[in-house]
C-alpha cells in the first residue's frame, strides 16, 4: 500500500472518482493547469481535460453558483475554494442555495455538491488564510460538514461524500496538507459519514478534536501519559451530522471532557458539543467540560502560535477537569 | 440580429404598435397561428389569474401574492424554448409557468401550502418548483439562480445535450454581484444560455435610473463580451422573436445572449407594497395605453384569428378553472406535522429523529392536557 | 410619554441621533422616498435629504461595502438589509472586512457601523423572510450583536449602538414590529450594551431569550405559575458581549436553566450559553440545561406554527428540568 | 478625453516608445521634472526592494513576499493625487506606498511583523496600513476594497471635502462581485473615485482570457456608465496623464472612471508561486524589452534629466537604506503577548479579559515548570 500525504490521498479520491462517474467535475480558481495553489488537483487536467477540471473566473460566488446548476442538471461537481478564508463571497450561494435546494423544492431538486476547501492556521498565512469555519455551516441545516485529521481518513471520507446526494462542506486541514502521511490504498474504499474513531484509548478523560487539532489532543495525551494520565482521544471526522453515540459511549467510561478546536471559543462547534453532551449526559459527567480553543479575535499573524490551541494548554485542560 | 450587440446602438426591437397594428416595415416573426392563439389564451389566463388571487389576497384569504399584471409578454420569452430546455425563473413570471403546462390547480395549491403543493408548503406563495416542466424552484434572493442558470447550461452541454437554460430577473437584480458573476461566466464559457432581464422601472420603491448609470441594462452585455439586446416588452411577437434568435444561437453553440425586455410594473410590488407612496399615480397610465394583452388581441383580430365572443368564452372558461381551483384546495389539509423534517437530507439523521420524535410527543402531551390546542397542522391563511 | 411600537422606537432612535449628529447616514434598499419596507425610517428622508437617506441599488455588498468606506473617512453609517435573510450576499463584507477593520491595522482605522436588520419568523415569510442568523456574527469576533425585544429598548440600544465605536449588528423582531407597544421617551436615553433584564422575577428556574423569544418565555412563565412554578425570565438584551453576570446571578439563585431561541438548535448561541455557564456554575446546576429551539430544518411556510418555540414547549421544557 | 468612453473604441493611451522615446505626435504631460525624478527614483527604489526581499524570502527569512516587478508604472495612477485623497491599495502596488512616504523601515517592520510594525504584526507580509498617509488597511479577499472607496468618496463628498478615493486592483478581480458592485454605486452615486485595474494578464494561474470574455477590461465601464480608459500600463507618463484627468474630473464633480492599466507579471504571483508550470517561460522575455524602468531611465535621459552616475548612486543609496532597515527590524522582538486581545472592539470586553488572563497565567504555568518551552513572543520568520 502506498504512502501518502493528504494532498496525494485527496487527489487520488478525486481521481478514483472521476475515473468511476463521468459526471464528476472539478472546478475552482487554480484547479486546472497549475492543479490547485496545494497542488491538490494536478495531473487531473491532464487526464480528464478542461471540461472535467475547470479553470474559472475569480468568483466564489459563481463557482458554488455554476456548481449548483450542474448538480440540478445531473453533474457531480466538487468545487474547490482555495482557501476556507475565501468561502464568504460564496455564503449566500451556499446557506440560502445550496443547503435548501432540496427542501424548498419538496425534494425535487436534490444538490449534490462537495465543496472542498483547507481551513486552519499553523501556516503563517495570518487573518485570510487560516479560519476555521464550520461552526456556520454545522448550523446551517441541509449541509453536511466533513473534516478529516489524516490522509487515509481524507481519501475514504472524500470518496463516500461523492458517492451521497447531500451537499457537504468538506474542510482538510492545510497545516499538515504534507507533513501527515500514512498508507493509503491506491483503490476505492469509503468511510461512513457520522462515525467518530477513537485514535487514542483511555479512561479518565475524553479529549474531542478533529481535523488539525487531532494531532495536538494526541500529543496531549502523549504528555498526559507521562503525568499517569489516560486521555482518551476522539476523532469526530464527520461534524455534521456528528457521532453522538460514540461522544456518549466515552463519556460515560470517562466522566470528562475536554474539547479542542482551532476556532473562536464564543459559538463554535465546542459549545454544541457540550450543550448536546450535558443534555444527555450530565448525570455521567464529574466536571465540567472545558473547550480549548483559538481565541475571540481575528487569527493574527506574528502571534499565530499564541493564539493556536498547543498541547500543552490541552495539558493543562485536563489536569484541570481531574483536578475539579 | 443578435450577432451585433444591439446595445451599442440602443435600438428598441418592437413589431407591434400600441395597438397591435405591424408596425411599417417591421418583420413578422414566423409562430404559427396556433402558437400565437395559445399564447393569448395563457396570457390572458395570467392575467386573470393575478387578478382573481390578489381579491383573494385583500379578503385575507390568502398571505402573499404577486401580480406580474402589464408585464405578461415578457414572459413569453421562454415561448420558443423546447420542453427540455430549463427556466430559472424570478417571482414575477407567472406566465412562463402557465405556458409550460403548470395547472391553475397546482398554482393554487402552492400558494395555499396545502397537502398537494408540489413543493409540500415548504415556501411562501410565489415561490414554486416544477421539475417535470423544468421549472427551477424560485428562491427570495434576487440573482441568485443566474449563476445556477450558467452551471446548468453548462451541464447540458458538458453531458452532451442541446438543452439552453434561461433565467429570468428584473432590472434591479442587475445591480446584485450574482448578475456579474453568472453573465461573466456565461461570457468565459460560452454557455448555452439566455438572460432575460424584465426592466419594468422599478425595484419596489426604487426607479431604474438609481439601479445603474449604464445607457441601458442591454448595454452591461458588452462587459461580458455577449450581445445584449433590447425588445419592447409589452410587445410579444417582439419578445418571442428576439428571444427565439438568442435561444437558437445558444443551441447552435453561439453563446449567452442578454435581453432587456422594457416593461412597466403597472401595479404594487406585491400585495404587500403600496406604489402611491414614493411613485406619480398618473405613471402607470402612460404604459396601459401599451398594455401586452390588448395589444396582442389587436393583432390577433386584425389577422383574423380572434373574436369578441371567443374572449368572453376563454374569459369564462379561465373564471370556473380558478374557481374550481380554489374550491378544492380549500379543502385540503396542510402538510403532515412530521414532514416538517423530510428533505432536509436525502436520509433523515440522528438529530432529526430526535427533534420529530419530541415535536410529535410534545403535541400530544399538549393534546391530552388541553384537546385542540396545538395548532391544526393545516396551511393558515 | 408617548406610546410607541418597536417601528417608531427605531425611528425615533434614528432621527434623534441623526439630528443630534450630522454624520449620521442611513442608507439600503427602499429606506429613502418609501421609509423602508417595514417603514423604520419613513419620514427621515423629507428631514434630512437624499445625501443622510440613501436608496442604494440592490447589493447588499454594496450598501455594507460603501458603509464601511464611509465610516473609515468619518460618517457614521447606519445600513439597513431588508430582511436579515437577505444579509447573506454581505457576509464577507461583514465577517472578513468589518469586523477585522479595526484589529488588522493595529487599531488605525476603527469602523463604528450599525447594520440594521428585521430578524425571526412568525410572519408567513418562509425561508426567506424569517431566519434568525445571530450565532453566525456572535461566532465573528470584532462585532457587537444586539437583539432587543420591546420598543423601550429597541430605542435606548439603538441611541447606544449610534453612540460607541464598533461595529454592531442590530437585529430587530420583525414579528412584533408593531404589536409590542410600549411608553418611550421622545428624547434622549442610552441602555447600556451588555446588560441583560429580568423582565419577571422567579427562583426555581431561569428561562434565558431574546428578540422575539422573550414575549414567548413571558407567556410560559406565566403559564408555569398556574402550575405553582416560579420562574426567572431574563432578556439577553445584547448577545455578543453577553452579560453573564446576570446569567450566572440567576442561575445561582434557581439552579436551574431553559434557554429558548427561533434559530436552529444545532450550533445555535443557546449552545453557547450553555457551555458558558457550565464551565462556570456546574456545581450549581441541578438538572441539565435545556433548549427549545427552531428545529434543525430551513425554516417552513405551511408548518412554522409547528417550528418555531410556543409557551407551550417552553412549559414542557420547564417541567422536565424541574422533574430531573 | 476621458469624457467619452475610451473603451467604444478600445485606444490604448501611450506617450513613450518601448525605449522611452516620446511617440511622434504623442502629447507629453506636463509634469515638473522634479516630479518626474522622484517617480523613476521610488520605481527604482521598488524594483531594488523587490528583489532584495524575494532574495530575503528565498533565504528563509522572511515568511513571504508578493513582488510587482514589471508592473511599477501602474503604480504611479496615485502619482496625481493629493495627500490628502485616499487610496484604497491592493498587494501590489508598492510604489503607491513609497511615493507618499511609507518608508523603508516600515515596510520591513510590516514583513517581518516586529513590535515596530504599523499593524501590530497582525496580518501577513504586504498587508499593511498607513491611515497617516490615507493608505487603507489592505485585505487578503480581492475586490472588498472596491466598494469601501465608493463609500469613502461619498463621504468625502457628504462632509463638504474634495478629496478623491482611488481603489487599485487586479483584471481577476474583476470578475468578482466586489467590482460590480463597486463600480455601479459609483456609477449611480457619481462617486469622487477612480478605479485602476492592473491588467499583468494572469491571476495567479489564470490568464486573463478566462476571466472575461470583453474585449477588454476598460470595456466593463460601459455597463457602469463611467468612461473606460485604457493606457499602457508600462508607460509612466501615460499613466500619470490618464491618472491625472480622471482625478481631476472626479474632484471638478464629473464623477468615477475605470481605468484599464495594460502591463504584465514578469514573475511569479507570489513567492509561494511557480509560474513554469502554467506559463510559457519565454512570454516574460515579450515584456521584459517594454520595461517601465528602462522606458522611464530612458525618457529622463533623452531630457537630459538623468545619468548613469546619478543611477550607480541611487542604487547604492537604496541598498543601504534596506539593508540598515532590514538589520534593525531583525533585532526587534514581536509584539507582546498581551497585544493578541487589542483593537478587537475599542474596549476589552469580559471575555476577552478572561482569555488574555489565562492565556499570561497559562504561559507562566508551563514556563514555570519546563523554562523556555513557550514559544518566544518574538515573530518567527
Ligand atoms: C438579495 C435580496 N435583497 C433584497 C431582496 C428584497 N427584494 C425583493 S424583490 C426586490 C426588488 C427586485 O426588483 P427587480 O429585480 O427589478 O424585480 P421586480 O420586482 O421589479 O420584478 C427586493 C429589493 C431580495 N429578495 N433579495
Ligand atoms: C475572494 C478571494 N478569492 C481568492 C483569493 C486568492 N487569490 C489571491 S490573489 C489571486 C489572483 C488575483 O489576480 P488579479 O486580481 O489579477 O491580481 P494580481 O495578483 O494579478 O495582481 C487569487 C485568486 C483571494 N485572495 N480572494
Ligand atoms: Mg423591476
Ligand atoms: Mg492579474
Amino acid at each position: 500500500m502506498p504512502t501518502m500525504n493528504i494532498i496525494e490521498a485527496v487527489r487520488s479520491a478525486l481521481q478514483t472518482q472521476m475515473r468511476a462517474d463521468p459526471r464528476v467535475v472539478v472546478l475552482g480558481e487554480d484547479v486546472g493547469k497549475f492543479g490547485g495553489v496545494f497542488r491538490a488537483t494536478s495531473g487531473l487536467y491532464d487526464e480528464f481535460g478542461a471540461d472535467r477540471v475547470i479553470d474559472t473566473p475569480l468568483a466564489e460566488a459563481g463557482i458554488i453558483g455554476t456548481a449548483i446548476g450542474m448538480a440540478l442538471y445531473g453533474l457531480r461537481p466538487v468545487p474547490e475554494i482555495q482557501f476556507g478564508d475565501f468561502i464568504f463571497p460564496a455564503f449566500d450561494q451556499i446557506v440560502n442555495e445550496l443547503a435548501k435546494f432540496r427542501y424548498r423544492s419538496g425534494g425535487q431538486y436534490p444538490c449534490p455538491v462537495v465543496i472542498r476547501t483547507p481551513v486552519g492556521g499553523g501556516i503563517r498565512g495570518g487573518h485570510y488564510h487560516s479560519q476555521s469555519p464550520e461552526a456556520l455551516f454545522i448550523h446551517t441545516p441541509g449541509l453536511k460538514v466533513v473534516a478529516p485529521s489524516n490522509p487515509y481518513d481524507a481519501k475514504g471520507l472524500l470518496l463516500a461524500c461523492m458517492r451521497q446526494n447531500d451537499p457537504v462542506l468538506f474542510m482538510e486541514p492545510k497545516r499538515i496538507y504534507r507533513a501527515s502521511k500514512a498508507d493509503v490504498p491506491e483503490g476505492e474504499y469509503t468511510i461512513e459519514l457520522g462515525k467518530a474513531q477513537i485514535v487514542r484509548d483511555g479512561t479518565q478523560v475524553t479529549v474531542v478534536a478533529w481535523s488539525g487539532m487531532v494531532e495536538i489532543a494526541e500529543k496531549a495525551a502523549g504528555l498526559a501519559a507521562e503525568a499517569g494520565i489516560s486521555a482518551e482521544v476522539l476523532d469526530l471526522r464527520t461534524l455534521m451530522p456528528f457521532d453522538i453515540d460514540a461522544l456518549l459511549t466515552s463519556v460515560h467510561k470517562t466522566g470528562r471532557v475536554v474539547i479542542v478546536h482551532e476556532a473562536p471559543r464564543t459559538c463554535g462547534f465546542g459549545a454544541e458539543l457540550i450543550a448536546s453532551i450535558q443534555e444527555r449526559a450530565m448525570a455521567h459527567l464529574e466536571a465540567p467540560i472545558i473547550r480549548v480553543t483559538g481565541f475571540d479575535t481575528p487569527f493574527p499573524y506574528s502571534l499565530e502560535h499564541e493564539y493556536l490551541p498547543n498541547p500543552d494548554r490541552v495539558l493543562g485542560a485536563i489536569r484541570q477537569t481531574l483536578e475539579w | 440580429m443578435v450577432a451585433v450587440p444591439a446595445s451599442e446602438k440602443d435600438e428598441l426591437r418592437r413589431v407591434l404598435d400600441d395597438d397591435g397594428t405591424p408596425l411599417p416595415g417591421a418583420r413578422i416573426p414566423s409562430i404559427p397561428d396556433a402558437v400565437l392563439t395559445r399564447m393569448y389564451e395563457v396570457m390572458a389566463l395570467t392575467r386573470l389569474f393575478d387578478d382573481r388571487m390578489m381579491r383573494l389576497q385583500r379578503q385575507g384569504r390568502l398571505g402573499f401574492y404577486m401580480k406580474s399584471i402589464g408585464e405578461e409578454a415578457s414572459h413569453f420569452a421562454a415561448a420558443p424554448l423546447r420542453a427540455s430546455d430549463w427556466v430559472f425563473p424570478s417571482y414575477r413570471e407567472q406566465g412562463a409557468w402557465f405556458w409550460r403546462g403548470y395547472t391553475v390547480q397546482q398554482y393554487v395549491d402552492q400558494l395555499f401550502g396545502n397537502q398537494d403543493d408540489p413543493i409540500k408548503g415548504r415556501q411562501m406563495p410565489v415561490h414554486g418548483s416544477a421539475s417535470w416542466l423544468n421549472l427551477v424552484s424560485i428562491s427570495s434572493p434576487v440573482g441568485t439562480q443566474i449563476p445556477q442558470a450558467v452551471g446548468a447550461a453548462f451541464a447540458a452541454r458538458a453531458l452532451g445535450k442541446d438543452d439552453v437554460t434561461m433565467a429570468f430577473f428584473g432590472e434591479g437584480t442587475s445591480s446584485t454581484g450574482e448578475f456579474h458573476v453568472g453573465l461573466n461566466f456565461a461570457g468565459v464559457w460560452k454557455a448555452p444560455c439566455v438572460f432575460v432581464c424584465r426592466n419594468n422601472g422599478w425595484a419596489i420603491s426604487v426607479p431604474s435610473s438609481v439601479q445603474t448609470a449604464a445607457r441601458t441594462f442591454a448595454a452591461k452585455a458588452i462587459g461580458y463580451g455577449m450581445p445584449g439586446v433590447r425588445v419592447d416588452g409589452n410587445d410579444v411577437l417582439a419578445v418571442w422573436q428576439v428571444a427565439s434568435d438568442a435561444i437558437e444561437r445558444a443551441r447552435a453553440g453561439g453563446g449567452p445572449t442578454l435581453i432587456e425586455a422594457l416593461t412597466y410594473r403597472v401595479q404594487g410590488h406585491s400585495s404587500s407594497d403600496d406604489p402611491s407612496v414614493y411613485r406619480d399615480p398618473d405613471e402607470p397610465g402612460v404604459w396601459q395605453r401599451k398594455d401586452p394583452l390588448n395589444r396582442l388581441r389587436g393583432y390577433l383580430r386584425h389577422r383574423g384569428l380572434w373574436s369578441e365572443r371567443q374572449d368572453a368564452e376563454l374569459t369564462e372558461r379561465h373564471d370556473r378553472e380558478i374557481t374550481a381551483a380554489l374550491a378544492a384546495a380549500d379543502d385540503k389539509p396542510g402538510p403532515a406535522v412530521e414532514t416538517l423534517f423530510d428533505d432536509v437530507y436525502d436520509q433523515l439523521p440522528w438529530h432529526l429523529r430526535e427533534q420529530r420524535a419530541y415535536l410529535l410527543a410534545q403535541r400530544r402531551a399538549v393534546d391530552h392536557h388541553h384537546p385542540g390546542r396545538t395548532a391544526p397542522a393545516t396551511a393558515k391563511r
